[in-house]
């Protein structure tokens, strides 16, 4: 066993250390009828040859952005990642180490996500960020659980504009903790009906959840939102499930959210059929002792050298136990030091021109949908790289004569709202290329007949 | 050497990245939506940002690094191939909404794995959804109470161990649970259990073997007490790797276990995170499991959301994948000899390194130790404390062991040495430990002053407590 | 320009410290007539992800054992290579250095090419080793060197069963030396007659070069022919292309041989097109100061540690210049750790099994092939991992129709032997199943129709 | 922390390898060629090799770590993505035998990569056979010779200026030349070659720009005066790096240039190899280009090995084609304006480390520079020698420049900062050698003591060659 280096002399003489004369006596407090009497019922050992025979096998029956092109969003983005990102977060001191509770032989990880930390502050625009949690929705269900510890308050408003991971997770979340959920309803602009939303709010609301954008790819109107939770004292949550679009789009926190949670993925994390992703948490100071998660901050050494360490651990399940902020208690260490490199290698200018370009695709590919004699666009809101698209057959049915050709050509919406079956949602990013789309008009086009 | 910040590095108009040029006409979004610059964002080369995280990585320990016996963490070997795996390109870049006729090689992986902890742990179903082990616990003690709901028996406490790891009440907590602390004498005794079950406890919350690194012997006891009172029991699995092949929770009365598959399956713990959380039930608790879960049809594997009774979903998608493509990619190597051996040679090291230090060390619990032992800093000379000897380790070159946990034992020092390491790490690093025990005697500043050898000091963290800085900002 | 970090703000300043107006005048010294008065016709710069896109395309157009079944060997040899080499080689801290001539910052690279130098002693039973050369064909080239530097000779004998590559690069080296080069024919069982041999060799002898296996994959008899060469006094050479083999076969130094030289890529270095891969070179201590190529020595520190620095520079050319036993000034630094990691990983047991494999698979095929009505095996002497086969047609013909199968079937050799327009070279290594061979043979079976 | 060598730390029976069973009867070769198990080859467990040769690594100094300012050797940043492309399964599994039919992609990378270095350098013929640059010196000489033998004129001697690199005069002698050295002041000067150069002389060899960083402002008319005397002129075409865009050695009437795709073309140097040194050649020589060239047909690229005039082969196969992956990469990243840009900053970043530099130490030459810069030690302080200097940057965390070369600068010291530096390091690095001045004037012993903080102190290299220990055996 090459992961094993024990040898049968080693064993001999370990066992003479410990006074024992097999390893079997090792297992004395295992009580025989909980013993197992047979081996465990599994696959032999395979040589690392074989197990990458099997594992390609697996592997080259999923389709990606190599086999088909791509226009699937949904809370998951095809973006490029520079070959840096991988190289970095393969040094296996970065990926074979723990959790950072050792600071003087961790300020690898530790400096890394301070930086991560500010990074997501910047982008945001607000004043403090956790260490990162496990996706943008687990995030969303930790932001509506802190405002209602904040505001200690129960009625939790969610856009049903809101991806419905998001929604979702946040019902199972607060599945036993007497809230109330309430969904508000989108208008024909695919944002949240204000007027809805006005009625709904009051003084028992905690918290509103608003996806910027939001899961149809509409930019909601989070200053409009903003003033009317403010008025009521509910926090604004705004949860971005495109994090790329903060490289054009006004930071939450200028437009008066609250809280800004949301999934990192497309900062230099692969697809991998949905995980493991990066959930962004960042709030106001008011909140700063209310956050759930990991805190790294700056501090000094015995020599009064800059240096950083987990902080604020008091809020934290391994001090407070039972009353912790949340009973999460580990970050999504390496997919934060993946977004940090990306971040840092695309820089100022490089985030703005990938979302320009993400920006104008979409552009072209819904004028050029739109165009198409049985395709329409339902909502009017302004989009940033994805869109529904509303055909004259069911979504399902004309997306799978799409594939045939090659194309994953979006996401159809009835699963999570009945009502749309002819809809689907259709994702374009730098990675599609000008043929790509029109190819998919093509397919599209022909697959209406 | 020193290494400024992303931040302080960056000079207006450099760049590390590349795009195509744009070949659709620019499109512009109304003026209002849009942002200003990002003030203080990085603007660096390429090399600039390798040459950054590269030597920030350099300040880093990891398994790689050199022995890390870091109890209750299991840090085993992470196998080289296992990297390569989850990076294979339809591994990688697979869709999560991709649709299932053409994401079979995934769910495939999904199933079998869902099988092989199955038969691991022996419970019959299992989700791989959860993101850690928290979440993990999350979804049971959800799953226990959607149970106690579905019975109309709504019930209001949950019993944990003194032992317990922090997560398990926190979790209880936001289940709507009240936390019942239950006294252990190092192993939790059925006449504790008895006396507290009732009518109102929903479950009870063990680990096992438990963080002093015990098996919990009267477990079966335990569960038919708990099971004859309505309630059921959790299983923190963290500890797993003491196990494998040798006993399976689910034989032994457990109704719920999560897996850590960054522990037992040798994951790597990627400073923090992403592991992965699977969840192992009963039968009786299989309706309740988290949406979706991967099932076998005629015509190939799907992922099965119908499930009236289920929790809901716990985070998006479907599970830390990449996660558990390694942690197949480790089952399939070991086989099932190689797990057995695993936790055979874990115990077995752990056993000797108890034997090498208890004639120097204070042992609080005389119970043969499984995977892991626990000492205390009672015998610790010099008015050195458990933190001094830690930051004494990292000077002879060893990641200290966990100190201050389990909280049952004043200083504790938990050394978790796992199956990964030879004879020769274990010796050297018992040297390392008793030669601090005597330095503690004679010379205890070195242990006070330590670590010396890295490029900063002992860090001061209540001052980074008092005074939160946990952004940079232009000065 | 991602990989160049001097912003417009920076050039301003630089050529203010400088004193000059422009970087144009940087250039002053190159006269205006030698100025290149254009751009230069290049393709435009390619972002990463086209560059990406571009190479797949190419990449993809190539066969490999992922494509194909790959019986290809004759002097590379397709084996498996464990994952954590690979890892370890692209640990930046290797693979961007330099040679490590400031030794204090480069004992990583210094003591793996220690190592590495030890292994090749163990492998080949020789009393030094050096720190490697750009591949077999050139250590083959080198050692003829040093055989007629030592020896003051000039007659050089090389086996027609030398690798072909060899014996060209052995040509063109001593193209204006004045050497005598002789081939040496062989017999029926594929090895060098000897016979012929005790023939041609004379007191004017500096060498004899033997492949140890062959081309033809026969394992030769160096101690016969190290009888005779001793006699003589001149240097019998063995030359691995198959390294593997040294896991079974008697090491060349028990059999006589005075240099070993050979190719390392088996030992964890892909096929890559043919380069590039790993020279070694090992030898008797009395040709010590007659190396060519660079040694790593150990050494103690001013503290009396044990350290490891590049020894023995005065044969080199930085040092002898004119004089200097080679003009070679680099090794193959990385590929020399690839191939130190990955007999690290074998390890003594590894090493042997493997080889055992290798020479299972290739005997299982012989026999079936020998079985097949039209095949013949021509040659009779012992093999490792490859053979001649014999067919009824041309072998270019045949190996295309096999080929067609998705099976590369082997080399033709008339290219080197045109006698041999029927013959061809199979190989058979741990990495074939048993189903691949069999596929194999029925290909050859019918394809000979 | 030290580390034992690989032999030290094995343990007979440990494995850190996996084979798939044997699907075929084992098979035995006669009792006679099979040899003993090989006494002291190692025997380790996966984790043991990974922590060995991770733990190696960290002593080893690279362009990711730090600044590299190693004159003539063009230390630039190595891109990852190259390290990718050549990993690409179609690249790194395409065996050399493979038919031309099933290996088009990488004969057609060949192709274009011929064709690159042809329009960069201003040659019309390239081969990529050579193994670095050495092996292209000596494929280049070994061509002039074959040239004019072929005109029956065989000559005897090659003229070398004192700057040029040692290899230059080791390659002549190995094709049989006599070397004639040519004196220069700085620059090589025309008067100085007629002086010299008659029938008997084959070849010059130059290197332009020169190991002092000086453009061979002379070299047209060099180049004429070898001609007429029936002479062919070799470039060494080590310093390309200067020259991208701005000046073709081809167009100067150099009749053979070698590249180091390991330093212009940004490949990494891999602690000492793999390079690659392919060769440019006029026209009139290209019928004696190694075999086999890349050639284009109407169906596809093909390798020629039809050239009766080549000097053959210099070496197995085709080249260092995973060198050429990434030196292609290289180039199509650049373009030819990002090619021009590097050349540009490549010389700036010299001219400015040269004006910071140059009011302390000693200039042996005041021409403008080109991409790199010659210092001396003459006037450092303290009887401190440029050795002493060069290990006392490493205690400033730099790796030092090449010192003591060219050999006509006494106590040289060589700066080539390469374009991949930004200010930032430049200045750092100015610092650095400034303070490293003043300590030499007021703690010489700092220097002659250094370098204090690396694991090892200054090595006995003298000791080494006196009492020559190449291998590990058993004590």
């Amino acid at each position: 066993m090459r992961f094993i280096p024990q040898t049968e002399e080693d064993v001999r003489q370990m066992l003479a250390t410990i006074g024992t004369g097999s390893v079997e006596e090792l297992f004395a407090e295992v009580p025989a009828a909980l013993r197992l009497d047979r081996p465990l019922r599994l696959p032999p050992a395979r040589s690392e040859a074989e197990l990458l025979a099997e594992l390609g096998r697996l592997a080259r029956l999923n389709a990606t952005a190599e086999t088909h092109r791509m226009f699937l969003g949904g809370g998951a983005y095809n973006h490029f990642i520079p070959a840096a990102v991988d190289h970095l977060i393969s040094r296996s001191e970065f990926y074979t180490a723990y959790t950072p509770y050792q600071p003087e032989i961790s300020q690898g990880t530790l400096q890394a996500i301070y930086e991560f930390q500010t990074l997501i502050c910047q982008l945001t625009g607000m004043d403090v960020a956790n260490a990162s949690m496990y996706d943008g929705a687990s995030a969303c269900a930790e932001a509506v659980l802190m405002a209602t510890r904040a505001t200690k308050r129960s009625r939790v408003l969610l856009a049903r504009s809101l991806h419905p991971d998001y929604r979702a997770t946040v019902a199972t979340y607060c599945r036993y903790l007497d809230f109330e959920l309430v969904e508000i309803e989108f208008d024909e602009t695919g944002r949240t009906d204000l007027s809805v939303l006005a009625g709904e709010l009051n003084e028992r609301c905690a918290a509103l959840v608003l996806g910027y954008p939001n899961f149809f790819g509409v930019i909601e109107d989070l200053a409009a939102a903003s003033h009317l939770t403010t008025a009521c004292g509910a926090r604004l949550i705004a949860a971005v499930q495109e994090p790329l679009a903060l490289g054009l789009l006004k930071p939450p926190a200028e437009l008066g959210a609250d809280i800004v949670v949301g999934e990192g993925q497309s900062f230099g994390l692969p697809l991998a059929f949905g995980g493991p992703y990066l959930g962004f948490f960042a709030a106001r100071s008011q909140d700063l002792r209310n956050l759930p998660g990991r805190l790294v901050g700056e501090t000094l050494d015995s020599k009064g050298q800059r240096g950083f360490v987990l902080t604020l651990a008091t809020r934290e399940q391994h001090i407070r136990r039972e009353k912790a902020t949340s009973n999460i208690c580990s970050n999504q260490g390496l997919c934060a030091l993946a977004a940090a490199i990306y971040l840092a290698l695309l820089g100022r200018r490089g985030l703005r021109e990938t979302a320009e370009q993400n920006l104008a695709k979409a552009a072209y590919a819904r004028a050029k949908i739109e165009a198409l004699s049985d395709f329409s666009l339902p909502f009017s809101g302004p989009v940033f790289n994805e869109f529904v698209v509303e055909g004259t057959i069911k979504a399902v049915d004309l997306l799978r004569r799409v594939q045939v050709q090659g194309i994953l050509g979006g996401i159809p919406l009835v699963r999570w709202y009945p009502q749309m079956s002819n809809r689907f949602l259709v994702c374009v990013t730098e990675q599609n290329r000008r043929e790509d789309i029109d190819a998919l008009c093509a397919a599209l086009a022909g697959g209406a007949l | 050497l020193n290494e400024k910040l992303l931040f302080e590095h960056s000079d207006k108009g450099r760049k590390g990245y590349s795009l195509p040029a744009l070949d659709v006409p620019p499109a512009h979004l109304p003026a209002e939506l849009v942002r200003e610059d990002i003030r203080g964002f990085p603007e660096l080369s390429e090399l600039d940002v390798v040459r950054h995280f590269t030597r920030l990585s350099t300040w880093n320990y990891g398994i790689d690094t050199g022995f890390y016996p870091l109890g209750s963490c299991t840090m085993k070997y992470n196998p080289k191939v296992n990297e390569v795996a989850c990076r294979l390109p339809g591994f990688a870049g697979v869709h999560p909404h991709t649709p299932e006729e053409l994401s079979q090689g995934a769910l495939e992986l999904m199933f079998q794995l869902q099988e092989d902890l199955a038969e691991i742990s022996g419970f019959p179903a299992v989700t791989l959804q959860p993101g850690a082990g928290a979440h993990g616990e999350l979804a049971g003690m959800l799953m226990i109470r959607a149970w106690h709901e579905a019975r109309g028996n709504r019930r209001t406490k949950v019993l944990i161990p003194d032992t317990a790891h922090g997560t398990n009440p926190a979790t209880a907590t936001l289940c709507g649970y009240q936390v019942v602390s239950v006294a252990s004498d190092g192993v939790l005794r059925a006449a504790a259990v008895a006396e507290l079950m009732d009518e109102e406890v929903a479950a009870l919350m063990v680990t096992n073997p438990n963080t002093l690194g015990l098996f919990e012997s009267e477990i079966a006891e335990i569960c038919r007490i708990v099971h004859d009172r309505g309630g059921l029991v959790y299983c923190d699995g963290a500890n797993l790797n003491a196990l494998m092949g040798i006993s399976r929770p689910g034989d032994a009365g457990i109704d719920v276990m999560h897996f850590n598959l960054h522990k037992t399956f040798a994951t790597p713990h990627g400073g923090g995170g992403p592991g992965a959380g699977p969840v192992g039930v009963t039968a009786e608790l299989a309706p309740f499991l988290p949406v979706p879960v991967v099932v076998r049809h005629a015509d190939g594997f799907r992922l099965d959301f119908d499930a009236p009774h289920s929790i809901g979903t716990m985070k998006g998608f479907y599970g830390h994948f990449g996660v558990l493509v390694r942690a197949f990619a480790y089952i399939r190597s070991m086989g099932p000899e190689g797990l057995r051996r695993a936790t055979d040679m874990a115990v077995l090291n752990a056993n000797y390194v108890r034997a090498r230090l208890e004639g120097v060390f204070h042992l609080p619990y005389a119970t043969r130790s499984l995977h892991e032992v626990v000492f205390s800093d009672r015998r610790l000379g010099g008015g050195c404390r458990t933190l001094d000897l830690a930051k004494r380790l990292i000077d002879y070159g060893f990641h200290p062991p966990t100190v201050y946990f389990p909280l049952v034992v004043a200083g504790a020092i938990m050394i978790e040495p796992t199956e990964s390491e030879s004879l020769e790490s274990l010796d050297e690093f018992c040297e390392a430990m008793l030669a601090v025990a005597r330095e503690a005697e004679e010379q205890p500043e070195l242990l006070k002053q330590a670590p010396q050898c890295t490029r900063l000091g002992r860090l001061d963290e209540t001052r980074a407590a008092r005074q939160p800085r946990l952004r940079w900002e232009k000065t």
